[in-house]
């Protein structure tokens, strides 16, 4: 793809480099773009990454793994959308992902990339075990397939197949149990959701996985639809309508922040901790979603709720966004962001790191070994939270 | 990787050390006009050691090092002229110190204006220190190298002026305090001790600055702006003095600009007060709004917009830089920022409208007030677009007329790029320019921080 | 510079995919869960025969013995950059490799090749027989294991790989066939769409009769009698318990057993 | 069974250790079978092959020929193919190495004889030849036989088959072939030696290995912290060199190093032959994989299934503080 072809030719080269990409809106730290943070070279802040883009469209730059890696190392978190202050600033996480798209259809993207989309390819998940596995998860949980329940329990491919993450699809399929939530889950034929497909510039593979799946929720007769992961909420909420899918989705924290109000989940038996809370990017800044899990952790008695220095819509990414906690373009180093966010919840005196998205547990929970702060932080799901809130005393 | 980069990363380690095509146009590229220049390696120290090891390895090797801040002088002045090192020095941000009682801040090259700011207002709410209203990734160090000034430019001065202490990595490599922090651990003062200003204002030829420790202000609770708007340029030096001569306002600026039209033609006074109470406020807005502007509103002249307990402005919370520069949807913005009369008002407006019209950019003329009417800083901007080469060479056209027009009305270029500084020096006193010479050769023997700079020829 | 490429779809039974189950036949594995893919040293073959086309022109062009599944893997290699692909309609699963030599050389005589590429071997069966063999047949010079290629004035200078990392320097006059080991070089990503647009490209389906070849060219030589799983997993000691308990575990036992 | 026709390949004056592998094989079905073992030979040195060879061969053909000092298969295609036409052996063995891969398909090709490649196992019932094939990642094993013929061609599977010293004194002869070195269609330009590397794997005492489970090149700093815990140094699998990740003098297997450290962990290699092979001398392998039927388990004395990127930093978290 020549500039010329490029989306955004017109637009591209409008970066000032002005640097408010790489802020919280406080100033307080630079290091608030996950790729910024981890290597600190303007190469890979957001306006020298578009600056690179636009060389490499223009023939000006050859393209190379670490060309592709610095494109690539964006985690999509859209703080950089967030704090720009130029009139395109909503576009500025599209620009790269357009130009990761440019990457994709010449075929030249790093190798992690490549493995990723050749795994969700074959085998429906990009860790390339078998899609037939998908539903080992859910084995003793009594969880049904689903069956014209009320809900579809979407679990997404990091609940369904990571160990971690597999403890967390359980407690949150516990609880809704429990909240007396008719639903039902796909198992083995659940497929990828694509949200990260997409952000990986993959756009044909999203849209085969989106209509698949638009396909196989319509066969079902699904309407309503509770996710596990906010990617996979994203996706399904402003992406999937576009392709003629429209469902009733919802985080679900969402979903949990109701049935507590409507006291359909009694969670009377608390849980006595301080607990912090981080954002994830495709709750938070994507969805504009940051009450529902706060508003969930305050119901429940004895969780006492601090802030990060930077919550909300400043929230520093986990460093798993954009495939990232796949292909991990940003791991490896203290300046990693996983590590730089533990750290702050740390600094909040807090004894749990609570976090509503199975990607962000992930990376978090394997920052704080990294850190070695196991005895001092503990990263739990919102859902297991409340599951232990929700043990019906006698029962 | 060659040897001299694998002795980089052995300094500042691997990851903070780059020679891949990437970088090296990343960091070959300024935000103005300037034309791009590669640096050979780019490196990313944490220490002042580390900035000491790669000096010294630069000076053996006799390799340019090229110290790097926010990067947002738009001059050129941090670009590789002659390749070399580049030295971002960003990843040097902590804040060391902050002395309430004698309101000071110690901190690292590499902290941002915008850390700074938001730091003091979190831990030190009754402190401030001169912000320069640029984008907030401007470094502190890097401000005061080019001698900046911010928005407590009129009661205070120069920012430059407001250095307590430096330390400094010399072109040789020894680390050098200046100021009380050379006899103890002491950051309050570079005065009474001999004048060693030799790093202040030279734009990182002379060493690499690795601590400043920089004067903060009493911070007042409420903050309140009006703005007197005028046709008549040649009244703006008179309404400035007779402001200032009030000791009320705190930041104050005149500007005008083409767009949009509805503000074409006028001039405008901007000026900040605030107080710890609205009496304090109250006061300060008579002393200026009846005392001094009354006259000029009755006669006709002018119309004060806020300055009133009832108007409350919306005080912006970023600088405007950043937006006015995409005007032209082009990205590119530079301008000619000189130490000037404040008498020049009129005439640097008239003439830089006629140079803005010349390379047709529609023109935003600035003078910032420095001290009591003692100068000001005026600048002519002109924005370009970044994809259209002629653009690009109109604007850098007009940027060096403006350049010669500052200096032909008396005034002095601020950190001006390498045409005003050659500009600067033909007309100064050979005899001064001799003993910067000395001073640069003594300092500087092999000539390798920031070559092409304010080089003496 | 005409190019043959001879590829082949195999079973996904990479390291994390693991679900492998004899059938009833007991001569083949349960094909219903695995998910085929090209054979890994295929494609770094046509990655390395496209970058040759790119350098030198001509056409490159995909072939292969097998069912109609196996049109998925034509299309990707006509998605990689591949003018066109033929593929002969047996049943490659249950003839042997002398069989499926035998047909490839009849197909690639009658194509224009002064290059032939096999992968080196494949990852399901792994005979590493292949294309040596359609040498033989076809009477042209082959090279094995090729690392590294240099191609010039109607020949062919190839790195061989040996043993421990040694390389073998030959020169081989076109047209010749090499067989390509993996990481000569880095095949690109196919993308989605571009498979999507590959659908308009040229898939031509042969017979063995269209061959001129009899149907018992494919008797094999070498006979299947049965499948067995390998025993899995019984050598190591396996450490259980979560990542933290088991890695203590471990690092104790290494301990006592003074490895470290 | 009339006769065996063993291929001894060699390389810097020594006979290849696979071939040795096969010598001993031919002896023991020759023994079975109570038929003769025929070793050939073809090298610029025929003194210093064939005695060797003959203490397991009853007999030694050794083809004389000029340059190289080692095996190429097209001088052993022309000298081979005369010789099994006119002995017309049951059997013919050579190891499966990167010779053999070159040579045995076009031999069996020349002279029309079925071919079995790679096998890990080689039987003979009343004259049949029957042999294993390990297949689908070492996950399934294959059962051959072959139809009715004069000749079979087998590689076997280098590492597989014990060795046992030959004690037989088998007569030497030296035949002279037209042998071809220098086919016109395809020169031998000469060999290269791999390149050296700053570590040296073959003398390290621990060795963390890496493989495909390591995912991403930024993960191989986990493993680098880990081996500097265990004061051992990092080596890989072919994968690895491939991607780029580490350079080719880290790999261990087949086309890399042979090493026999102290301890041996692999980390995310699923443990493929071309693999094993080079780590056989180890004293203590540990794997950890994230798939419990990788063959690398059936190799390995203490196994963790599991995420590497898991394991891998807590491991050396306990390495460096031993819990007391």
């Amino acid at each position: 793809m020549a500039l010329t072809e490029y989306r955004y030719s017109d637009v591209i080269h409008r970066c000032f480099r002005c640097g408010y990409c790489k802020f919280p809106t406080s100033f307080i730290e630079v290091n608030n773009c996950p790729a910024y943070a981890r290597y600190r070279l303007e190469s890979y802040s957001t306006g020298g990454r578009l600056w690179l883009i636009r060389a490499w469209l223009n023939d000006e730059l050859d393209w190379s793994e670490h060309l592709g890696e610095i494109v690539y190392s964006c985690a999509a978190c859209k703080n950089c959308a967030e704090q720009c202050p130029l009139p395109f600033s909503d576009d500025i996480v599209d620009m790269i992902v357009a130009a990761k798209g440019a990457m994709v259809e010449r075929g030249s993207v790093p190798s992690a990339v490549k493995e990723f989309l050749e795994n969700v390819d074959r085998q429906g998940n990009p860790y390339g075990t078998a899609r037939s596995k998908r539903g080992e998860w859910m084995e003793g949980t009594g969880i049904q397939e689903y069956d014209g329940q009320e809900f579809l329990y979407y679990v997404g491919c990091v609940g369904s197949y990571d160990t971690r993450a597999q403890q967390v699809a359980r407690a949150l399929g516990r609880v809704l149990q429990k909240g007396g939530v008719s639903f039902g889950v796909l198992g083995d034929r659940e497929n990828c959701d694509g949200n990260d497909v997409g952000k990986l510039g993959e756009e044909g593979l999203f849209e085969a996985l989106a209509e698949e799946n638009i396909r196989q929720f319509k066969d079902l007769g699904v309407s309503k639809i509770v996710t596990l992961s906010p990617h996979a909420f994203n996706a399904i909420k402003n992406d999937y309508p576009r392709l003629d899918g429209t469902f009733e989705v919802r985080h679900y924290s969402q979903l949990l922040r109701d049935l507590v109000r409507a006291g359909k989940l009694d969670v009377s038996s608390g849980f006595k901790a301080k607990v912090t809370y981080h954002d994830p990017c495709f709750l938070g800044r994507w969805n504009a979603e940051y009450e529902a899990p706060r508003d969930v952790l305050r119901a429940v008695p004895g969780v006492e709720l601090v802030e990060m220095e930077r919550h909300r819509a400043d929230a520093l990414c986990c460093g798993g966004g954009g495939g990232n906690f796949y292909t991990d373009f940003l791991g490896g180093s203290e300046d990693s962001p996983s590590r730089i966010r533990v750290r702050d919840a740390c600094a909040t005196g807090a004894s749990i790191v609570a976090t509503a998205c199975p990607n962000c547990l992930t990376m978090l929970e394997d920052a704080v070994k990294a850190e070695g702060l196991d005895d001092r932080l503990k990263v739990m799901d919102i859902s297991e939270i409340v599951g232990e809130a929700c043990q019906a005393r006698g029962s | 990787m060659d040897s001299i980069c694998q002795s980089l990363a052995e300094i500042v380690g691997e990851g903070h050390v780059s020679n891949r095509p990437e970088e090296l146009y990343i960091y070959s590229r300024d935000l103005g006009t300037a034309e791009p220049h590669l640096p050979r390696y780019v490196v990313a120290p944490r220490t002042t050691e580390e900035v000491q090891q790669v000096v010294k390895l630069a000076n053996r090797e006799k390799i340019p090092v090229v110290p790097l801040g926010g990067g947002l002088t738009l001059a050129g002045l941090v670009m590789p002229l002659r390749g070399g090192i580049v030295l971002d020095m960003k990843r040097m941000d902590s804040i060391l110190e902050v002395n309430e009682r004698a309101r000071y801040a110690l901190v690292e090259a590499g902290v941002s204006q915008g850390k700074l700011v938001a730091y003091l207002n979190t831990h030190h709410p009754t402190l401030v220190h001169s912000e320069p209203g640029a984008p907030g990734q401007a470094t502190v160090a890097g401000n005061v190298a080019i001698h900046g000034q911010g928005d407590l430019a009129q009661p205070y001065g120069f920012n430059s002026d407001m250095v307590n202490g430096l330390e400094v990595v010399l072109p040789t490599g020894e680390v050098c305090r200046i100021g009380s922090c050379s006899l103890a651990q002491q950051w309050f003062t570079q005065h009474p001790l001999p004048d060693l200003g030799l790093f202040l204002g030279w734009c990182g030829t002379t060493g690499v600055i690795t601590k400043v420790s920089l004067r903060l202000f009493p911070r007042k609770r409420i903050r309140d702006m009006g703005m007197f708007v005028l046709e008549d340029g040649d009244l703006v030096p008179d309404i400035l003095y007779r402001i200032s001569h009030t000791e009320m306002a705190g930041d104050l600026i005149a500007w005008s600009q083409e767009l949009p039209v509805t503000v074409s033609g006028l001039h405008n006074i901007s000026i900040f007060i605030s107080g710890d109470s609205e009496e304090e406020l109250e006061l300060k807005r008579k002393l200026i709004r009846v005392g001094i502007l009354g006259e000029y509103i009755h006669s006709g002249v002018g119309g004060l917009v806020g300055l009133s307990a009832n108007v409350r402005p919306r005080l912006p919370r970023r600088p405007p830089v950043s937006t006015i520069q995409d005007i032209k949807k082009g990205g590119g913005f530079e301008y000619v920022g000189a130490i000037m009369p404040v008498d020049t008002y009129p005439e640097c407006c008239r003439r830089g409208a006629e140079i803005s019209a010349r390379h047709n950019i529609a023109y935003t003329l600035l003078g910032r007030v420095i001290g009591r009417s003692h100068a000001m800083m005026f600048s002519w901007s002109y924005v370009f677009n970044r994809a259209d080469e002629d653009s690009v060479r109109e604007a850098r056209e007009a940027l060096y007329e403006s350049d010669d027009l500052a200096l032909e009305l008396g005034g002095i270029p601020w950190k001006p790029g390498v045409y005003g500084q050659q500009a600067v020096m033909e007309r100064m006193d050979p005899n001064t320019l001799s003993l910067m010479k000395k001073v640069k050769k003594l300092l500087d023997p092999n000539g390798i921080m920031n070559p092409g700079n304010w080089e003496v020829s | 510079m005409d190019i043959v490429v001879a590829v082949k779809q195999v079973p996904d039974t990479s390291e994390v995919v693991d679900v492998v189950e004899i059938d009833g036949s007991g001569k083949d594995i349960e094909r219903g869960t695995l998910v085929s893919r090209i054979n890994e040293w295929d494609e770094y073959a046509l990655e390395e025969a496209l970058q040759w086309k790119q350098k030198l022109g001509g056409t490159v062009t995909a072939v292969t013995v097998g069912p109609g599944e196996w049109d998925d893997t034509l299309r990707r290699a006509l998605a990689m950059g591949a003018d066109r692909a033929i593929r002969v309609d047996e049943d490659a699963t249950v003839i042997d490799c002398s069989a499926a030599a035998r047909t490839l050389a009849a197909l690639i005589g009658r194509l224009p090749h002064d290059l032939v590429m096999f992968g080196a071997q494949s990852e399901d069966f792994g005979s590493a027989q292949l294309g040596p063999m359609v040498a033989e047949m076809l009477g042209i010079p082959h090279a094995a294991l090729v690392v590294r290629l240099q191609v010039e004035e109607g020949e062919a200078h190839v790195e061989r790989e040996l043993e421990g990392g040694a390389r073998d320097l030959y020169t081989l006059r076109l047209p010749a066939l090499l067989t390509i080991q993996t990481g000569i070089n880095r095949p690109r990503y196919v993308s989605f769409s571009s498979v999507r647009k590959a659908r308009e490209k040229e898939l031509s389906v042969m017979s063995l009769d269209e061959l001129g070849l009899p149907p018992q060219a494919l008797t094999p030589a070498v006979e299947l009698a049965r499948l067995e799983l390998a025993p899995a997993g019984k050598g190591a000691v396996l450490i259980s318990g979560a990542a933290e308990e088991a890695a203590a575990r471990l690092a104790t036992i290494l301990r006592e057993a003074g490895v470290i | 069974m009339a006769e065996i026709l063993v291929v001894a390949e060699h390389r810097d004056g020594k006979p290849a250790d696979v071939s040795l592998e096969m010598l001993s094989t031919g002896r023991r079905l020759a023994d079975q079978a109570g038929c003769g073992l025929l070793a050939v030979v073809v090298t610029s040195d025929v003194s210093a092959f064939a005695p060797r060879l003959a203490r397991w061969a009853d007999s030694v053909l050794a083809v004389k020929t000029g340059k190289p000092e080692h095996s190429l298969a097209e001088p052993y295609q022309k000298a081979l193919a005369s010789v099994i036409r006119e002995r017309k052996p049951n059997l013919v063995l050579l190891g499966h190495s990167s010779f053999a891969m070159d040579l045995a398909p076009a031999l069996a090709v020349d002279v029309g004889a079925p071919l079995a490649t790679d096998c890990t196992n080689i039987a003979m019932e009343n004259g049949a030849i029957t042999v294993t094939r390990s297949i689908y990642n070492g996950k399934v094993n294959a059962l051959y036989s072959f139809a009715p013929c004069e000749t079979v061609i087998l590689t076997g599977r280098p590492g597989v088959f014990p060795v046992e010293e030959g004690r037989g004194k088998g007569i030497v002869e030296e035949i002279d072939l037209p042998v071809h070195e220098e086919a016109e269609y395809k020169r031998f330009e000469g060999c290269s030696e791999p390149e050296a590397s700053e570590v040296d794997i073959t003398k390290a005492d621990v060795l963390v290995a890496v493989g495909r489970g390591v995912k991403e090149k930024g993960n191989l700093q986990l493993a680098e912290d880990l081996a500097r815990a265990l004061g051992g140094v990092l080596a890989c699998s072919r994968p690895v060199v491939d991607y780029g990740w580490l350079p080719s003098g880290h790999q261990v297997g087949l086309s890399g190093k042979t090493v026999r450290p102290r301890l041996y962990l692999a980390l995310g290699i699923s443990g493929a032959f071309q693999h094993m092979v080079g780590l056989r001398g180890s004293k203590m392998i540990v794997a950890i994989n994230k798939d419990e039927k990788a063959p690398i388990f059936t190799d390995a004395d203490y196994g963790i299934v599991g995420d590497v990127l898991e394991i891998v930093p807590v491991l050396t978290k306990h390495i460096l503080e031993p819990r007391r």
